[in-house]
């Protein structure tokens, strides 16, 4: 019985004590129409040694290839000591931290997290994480409806060039609630948003305009005047950025006269490994005046009995636990343990550490872009500034281009032709710091050997993948 | 705090890129003025502070944690090693199916063992914890009732012992939620229920066991009901650990569930996250599952999308949700096998009838004293709190100092000073009776000296805490100078 | 400066409390004609995620092949919860536990530790570890000539067919203290102690008999019957044991009559990876009556001023640091952390799983030979009962059939043929509990192809590795 | 004690495998009659109670833990994970060359790095500590002189304040040791010296700086000296942290050298241990170095053993000693780097000069006032133990009151009521300002409240411990039934 640490003598005692005769009695309230037989179809337990070969096989079985897929998870250094403090037993087997007293580890750090959340994007608050930076954007909107006093509508401006599963998932969970999601879409030039387009909403009534920084294709957004014409027409803006690229880029909290109402987005660069998609977090900061319609755990700073400095979970009345049907959101568990990596990855980095891996993650993408246009037909799609992503077009079949990169183990990148069929075969690249000239090198001369034999067989033959 | 050990120029070295910062290329206006301001300290200083950090937090791993409808039980260390693998870890969500073969199986044989044990005929898991489950479950509710041109339906029931999150969901998905109260016995109160329902219901949302600790005997009574009125059952799957192997949610009526493997699969809480609350349906509402979900063909697995599901209610996260904790549950399920989960229900429900029926001999009040506990059970302390001023919270905080944690308090709100105590399987039967001892020493010094037990915790690294203060004068983040 | 946490502002101040201008002052000491320049010839530093890179490609090339070698380091499950646990930074960063208060954690530990190891090997007493099983059995030597009263010489009986390692690390270790060994051979039959041999010297003097329980060949030795010869001929029994089998077979202090004095080994089966060969640890057990012999820390339980039960370090006056020239041993450092993985290990496993372990390796084992054996030609060369471990005699030449399976991925064995040439074309092979009945028939098959190839082309062709 | 939580048939079922055991083959009389008396406890019970032990120790990772002669800076947490991926971990130690290249390699660029930082000619990895290191230097020196047909010489020279594994490594190569006096001001007694050697004198063991914490500035005197008797310098690495980058054992005229890895490389003390103590020498005792090395030649790495090095003192441990040190050693130098190197030194030498400064300053004797100190230093508390009666053990166990590891105590003998205070480069300034804060306090403590230091601890898990009654009524062992 793994981890099962009753004995026969104490299931006998155990049973006498409650006055039955053996387990299955215990279940007597249940129908016994309902109870079901053995599940026979699930196998067998395993011994821990066997299901470690198993797993040991299917972590072998996906190879280690060279990546170079960006496109909202991002493959950087963690320092060691990251995760081996967060898996520390007191970090990783505590439960939320209703009992204060009990828990101070947890919440300093949650607390310490909130400040670094808002002296990386500038804004006054964080929350202590929500799921992921999609369904933290949806969080944003619907806090930018709660939130936006001025508007009366349930209207957002969501620009096209905004991640496209962002898109999605903000779909999926706002659109049961009435809101209009109104798509904006991006200069064919230099791929940012269409200011002109934007022009046409002027003097609507929307509840919130989102900015992304840097957007989908990786280039950056002229953020200022963005916010500043949200602001005119009365919406509030929601930046959605990427928490590295504050490191260096200008914060939310500081774009344009007022800077930015919201400012959420995915915590994964900060500390998690790009693993499947997941776990990761969202994070979610905003100013002070919306404090009280943010979703989510927030902790605060408070005295004990005695006058000793002491953490709680603060404002709770926002919560669903308390607040039931009228809290702000549903959500309960969040990501604590992601947050705990990306609390210590920060101060191990610092300021000037991120501000690096930020700085060597845009020149490798430099280098990756110049590696590859060098080769006839690649070419750059936009004209835009970018942070550490960008849009190549290519002389081939971009899907069957990846697909033949892959097979010599080499991920080139986003295939961008069912999001954005408009843009031919186009690719987006990432090259982080971990990407080196070695990398860049092997990506560049597989490519062109892609190249070289998809333009001499053009078509007839279908590769055997 | 870590700023306290910030000093401008100090900096863990050898974390960084050796390169200063030069931003080539992009326009000097787009960058930041300065730092940002976050702690400038040695590696040895963050590990320090980090370490002792964490040592001040009381955790599964160092503490019994009967913390009810949580169930904080072992959460075994394989799983946290196999799933840190370095061909886990560094996998990126988008990766060809080519290169994703061993993680999707991983997800499939999940997606089957939790069919099989749920009774459910399909699942998809991709909520990011049990809220997130609830919101997809009633998300596909209304997708169901849409589909069938039912738009009238604007209503969910909830037990008025629901966990918060029941209502806020139903929120979310744009229905008003409407309390069902429990009657005296612990199960809902049919009358009241048939009295509710009606052509604006669109569902019910139930725990069975419910939050009360109890099996809703009439859950048979209750499905038909609620299925005449047109309406679907919800089942929230959190106190699934009561019931694995006895009985199947899909067995008792109900449409859509959802469960939490940070509980029942025994993946860590993390100090509040990531769980994972997978949802499973029966036949009419597979249609609008979640997406992504993993399919098998006999030799490769491939991720199902928006070309495959038409119908889905859509995505919930940016690729395919908490995978790191699946695959921790994955580990689990494969460790525990079919035999483990049926003595994981047993095991908890042994622990927790046997420690009601101590601490009831030890003079303590169960709520609803005539009935079994299933995997936990509720203590109401108003005899105490009115005899003696010593309340819930009181003993709640006094355990800590007997280095227990505390069961939750004051949920669900409509039993008076209570205490959910869920034991969990893992616990052994010395520690159980060590907490009956505990119980009683705090009866006795409530008599003797309540004004030390409303004090307590004495020996935490804090004493209680001002919350009211913490919420008026609000301060949520270190500044740089403050 | 990786690692160093002094700001310019902490310098300036440190040095103008000192009262030197810079740093390099402080060294004002040092003749300057001894002072180095710059360590040109080492590379400059790297950030850690450079590092990183590096060691992941290191350990990627040595590859991990199928391996079936034994010989002394033993491939074995080890729980997950062991080194999570071990190295938590209260463990991994304490020092040897001098301030008893403060170290609490490690002495129980210990104290723990040598409770498990006298349960294992049916001993009085076990100290706290020394460096590997090699040395032990070397520091075991030097006890029982200290120990033996009735000895006057400072001759050793070891037999050959203990590891051919270990004698010649005793060799090293005891040959300038005038040690004599002397080695008694293995009968060419059975694989185990040639008593013949042994009764020849019967009457002689000699300080002790060491009795491998297996020895080198796997073989289990009539442990009784040496036990009561040698304290029969006033000499003191050392067993050295592998101390998974002691969890089966009958422990060494319970062997013969009287129980063998003292016992030590290798200490790695029980929760250390085979990793290269270290850190590994060696235990070492005794009678009672010879504890105050022992070499290496000890830990005694004891109270303190409140009668409370706590652990400290006890017998010091044994060790160097108190007796400096008339030490039992020089040892210091000892090798506490594998030893912390040990208890743990052992706790996790109790002795039920412990016999499980090593009765599924006895019969994997098993199951290998009989597989190995059903090819033409490979033979088993003894006919004594064994523990995990085999010795096969191959028809072809040994050294290079496991240089062609190597280059197939799998280890084959250890090569007997530079050791043991009387032996033939002779290999031991292990096979523990990990090695399931496909990695036996990946073996078998590709010793079949092997074999094939060589008895093909006999030596002619010099094949290309 | 973990066997309290023992109980008879519980056990962690995940962790063995899951047939019965049979043992085929093997007579019943070999077979143990009785499964061993390990503890019996579920997975949890095991992982509950060991984490709780390890919050019982002070550590680098959650106290100041300026151990004089121990090195005690921080330990890279990269060395520890680096070290453990999967690959490293599997390598059999018997692995064939072929399947040995990567790990051959790191080896054999830490022979290079140690040999260059030393100045010595040639190095051994394998010994397991630097005892080992001691026993396989002096055996060196013991070879050298035999080969050469020198056979009379039978004392080692060490000074008094010498470590005691120096003596008693001397012995284990069957040498005499004969102690030198220390002068007044920290350097040896030359006089002494010279009338100590002679025809017998196989050679000195030195560390420098001393464990006094001074650099014996006399050195070059004294090697000259050794070397024209006919003997042989033997340095103690212990202290190489003072000294990195900024002069070098070879260059002092040392012909045989180890080093504590887990001292100056920083790999983990480990509650005790593993270290490791490679040996460097000059050209001379090249030809006898321990075995197992590393040899490149310029394609492969391939071990160097009997075959090439038929001088050689031979083997010390079973493989290649502690590999996975030396792996953790390595990652260390490359993080470090020639620049690090240099700097470990400069920062370890100037938090001790400021320290001790400092606690002078605050009215704490130095051993040795008028000498610069090293990367440790000495205090004497002979003034306090004599006026106010509290002595050196004393005030080491208030520190630990105010969660400081106590420095090193009583060692070296010569210096009366000693501390020996090592505080590393890896400790920030306000982290020794606070520890000359602490000090200044205990003394305070010691003058006021007198009894209150003697008696101290007051806050750890446990009280001074009775340390006769652990030697007179031995209890090493729990045993079934007591
Ligand atoms: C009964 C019940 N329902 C729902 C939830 C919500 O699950 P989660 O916290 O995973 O969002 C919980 C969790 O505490 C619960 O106890
Ligand atoms: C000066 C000195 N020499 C030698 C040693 C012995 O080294 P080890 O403990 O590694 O055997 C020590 C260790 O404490 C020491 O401080």
């Amino acid at each position: 019985m793994p981890f099962i640490p009753h004995t026969e003598n104490d299931i006998k005692e155990m049973l006498a004590t409650i006055g039955v005769d053996h387990i299955d009695a215990l279940f007597d309230e249940i129908p016994s129409e309902l109870r079901c037989g053995e599940l026979d179809a699930i196998p067998p337990g395993m011994p821990e040694m066997e299901v470690s070969r198993l797993m040991q096989m299917r972590a072998r079985a996906d190879g280690q290839p060279l990546c170079f897929i960006g496109a909202g998870a991002y493959d950087h250094h963690i320092p060691a000591a990251v995760w081996e403090l967060t898996t520390r037993g007191e970090f990783y087997t505590a439960y939320t931290p209703y009992q204060a007293e009990a828990s101070q580890g947890t919440l300093q750090l949650l607390y310490e997290y909130q400040s670094m959340m808002t002296a990386l994007t500038g804004m006054d608050v964080s929350n202590a994480s929500l799921y992921d930076g999609a369904s933290a954007l949806a969080e944003a909107v619907l806090m930018a409806v709660r939130g936006n006093r001025k508007s009366k509508s349930k209207r957002i401006l969501l620009p096209r060039n905004l991640h496209p599963t962002y898109r999605r998932v903000v779909h999926t969970i706002v659109r049961n609630q009435q809101i209009e999601l109104v798509e904006v879409g991006y200069d064919r030039v230099t791929g940012s948003i269409d200011h002109a387009e934007l022009e046409r909403y002027s003097g609507e009534d929307f509840a919130a305009l989102v900015i992304p920084q840097p957007n989908f294709f990786g280039i950056l957004e002229a953020v200022d005047e963005l916010t500043n014409w949200a602001h005119d027409n009365g919406m509030l803006a929601i930046a959605v950025v990427n928490p590295m690229a504050m490191a260096i880029l200008r914060p939310a909290g500081e774009w344009g006269d007022l800077g930015a109402d919201i400012c959420c987005g995915e915590g994964q660069p900060l500390g998690a490994p790009v693993s499947s998609g997941g776990p990761y977090f969202g994070f979610l900061c905003s100013t002070d005046k919306l404090v009280r319609q943010m979703p989510g755990r927030i902790i605060g700073k408070t005295v004990d009995l005695d006058g000793k400095i002491g953490y709680a979970l603060t404002l709770q009345a926002r919560e669903q636990h308390i607040r039931r049907s009228k809290a702000t959101s549903n959500i309960c568990t969040n990501q604590g343990l992601m947050v705990t990596a990306a609390t210590i990855h920060m101060t191990l980095m610092g300021g000037e550490g991120l501000q690096r891996v930020a700085a060597a993650s845009h020149a490798n993408t430099g280098k990756l872009t110049q590696a590859l246009t060098s080769l006839p037909g690649v070419e750059t799609v936009f004209k835009g500034a970018v942070f550490h992503e960008q849009v190549l077009r290519l002389p081939i079949e971009v899907t069957k281009a990846l697909r033949a990169l892959a097979a010599h183990n080499v991920l080139g990148g986003f295939d961008l032709s069912d999001d954005y069929p408009e843009l031919g075969d186009a690719v987006l690249v990432c090259a982080t710091e971990l990407r080196n000239e070695d990398d860049i090198e092997n990506y560049r001369g597989k490519l062109e050997r892609v190249i070289q034999s998809q333009v001499q067989t053009p078509c007839q033959l279908k590769p055997d993948w | 705090m870590i700023y306290e050990h910030s000093r401008v120029g100090r900096r863990a070295m050898a974390q960084a890129p050796s390169e200063k910062v030069e931003m080539a290329g992009i326009p000097d206006a787009m960058l930041r003025a300065s730092q940002p301001p976050l702690p400038e300290v040695s590696e040895m200083q963050a590990v320090r502070h980090f370490t002792r950090l964490s040592q001040k937090n009381f955790s599964i791993d160092t503490q019994f944690y009967p913390l009810g409808s949580c169930t904080m039980k072992y959460n075994p260390r394989a799983c946290n090693t196999l799933a840190s693998l370095p061909g886990m870890l560094s996998r990126h969500p988008l990766a060809p199916d080519t290169h994703s073969q061993g993680f999707m199986a991983c997800l499939y044989e999940l997606q089957d063992i939790l069919k099989i044990v749920t009774g459910m005929h399909a699942v998809s898991l991709t909520p990011a914890a049990g809220a997130q489950g609830e919101f997809a479950g009633v998300a596909m509710i209304r997708a169901y009732h849409d589909a069938r041109g039912d738009k009238e339906r604007s209503e969910i029931l909830v037990p008025d012992a629901a966990h918060g999150t029941n209502p806020a969901s139903a929120v979310m998905c744009g229905y008003k939620a409407r309390e069902i109260p429990t009657g005296s016995d612990g199960d809902i109160d049919i009358e009241a229920l048939k009295s509710a329902l009606g052509p604006q219901t669109a569902g019910i949302m139930l725990t069975n066991p419910s939050t009360v600790g109890v099996f809703e005997r009439r859950i048979k009574e209750i499905a038909e009901l609620v299925h005449a009125a047109g309406g679907l059952l919800y089942y929230d799957g959190a106190n699934l650990n009561a019931i694995l192997g006895k009985v199947r949610p899909g067995d008792m009526g109900f449409d859509v569930i959802h469960m939490n493997l940070h509980k029942t699969f025994s993946t860590p809480h993390g100090g509040g996250g990531p769980g994972a609350g997978p949802v499973g349906v029966s036949k009419r509402l597979e249609p609008y599952l979640p997406i992504p979900m993993v399919d098998f063909d006999g030799n490769d697995y491939r991720w199902l999308t928006e070309q495959d599901r038409p119908d889905s209610i859509g995505r919930l996260s940016a690729f395919a949700g908490n995978a790191g904790v699946l695959i921790r549950a994955y580990i689990y399920a494969r460790l525990l096998g079919r035999e483990g989960m049926h003595r994981v229900s047993e095991y908890s429900t042994l622990n927790a009838n046997y420690l009601l029926k101590r601490l009831m001999e030890a003079g303590f009040d169960a709520a609803y004293p005539e009935r079994r506990a299933s995997h936990e059970f509720i203590l109401t302390l108003k005899k105490q709190a009115k005899e003696l001023g010593v309340n819930t919270m009181d003993f709640a905080k006094r355990l800590l100092d007997y280095g227990v944690h505390a069961p939750t308090t004051y949920f669900p709100l409509l039993v008076p000073e209570c205490l959910l105590v869920e034991p969990t399987e893992t616990e052994a039967k010395e520690d159980l009776d060590r907490f009956v001892e505990i119980m009683q020493t705090i009866k006795q010094e409530a008599e003797s000296q309540p004004e030390m037990v409303k004090q307590a915790p004495h020996t935490m690294p804090v004493r209680r805490l001002d919350d009211v203060r913490a919420a008026r004068e609000l301060d949520l983040a270190w500044k740089p100078g403050a």
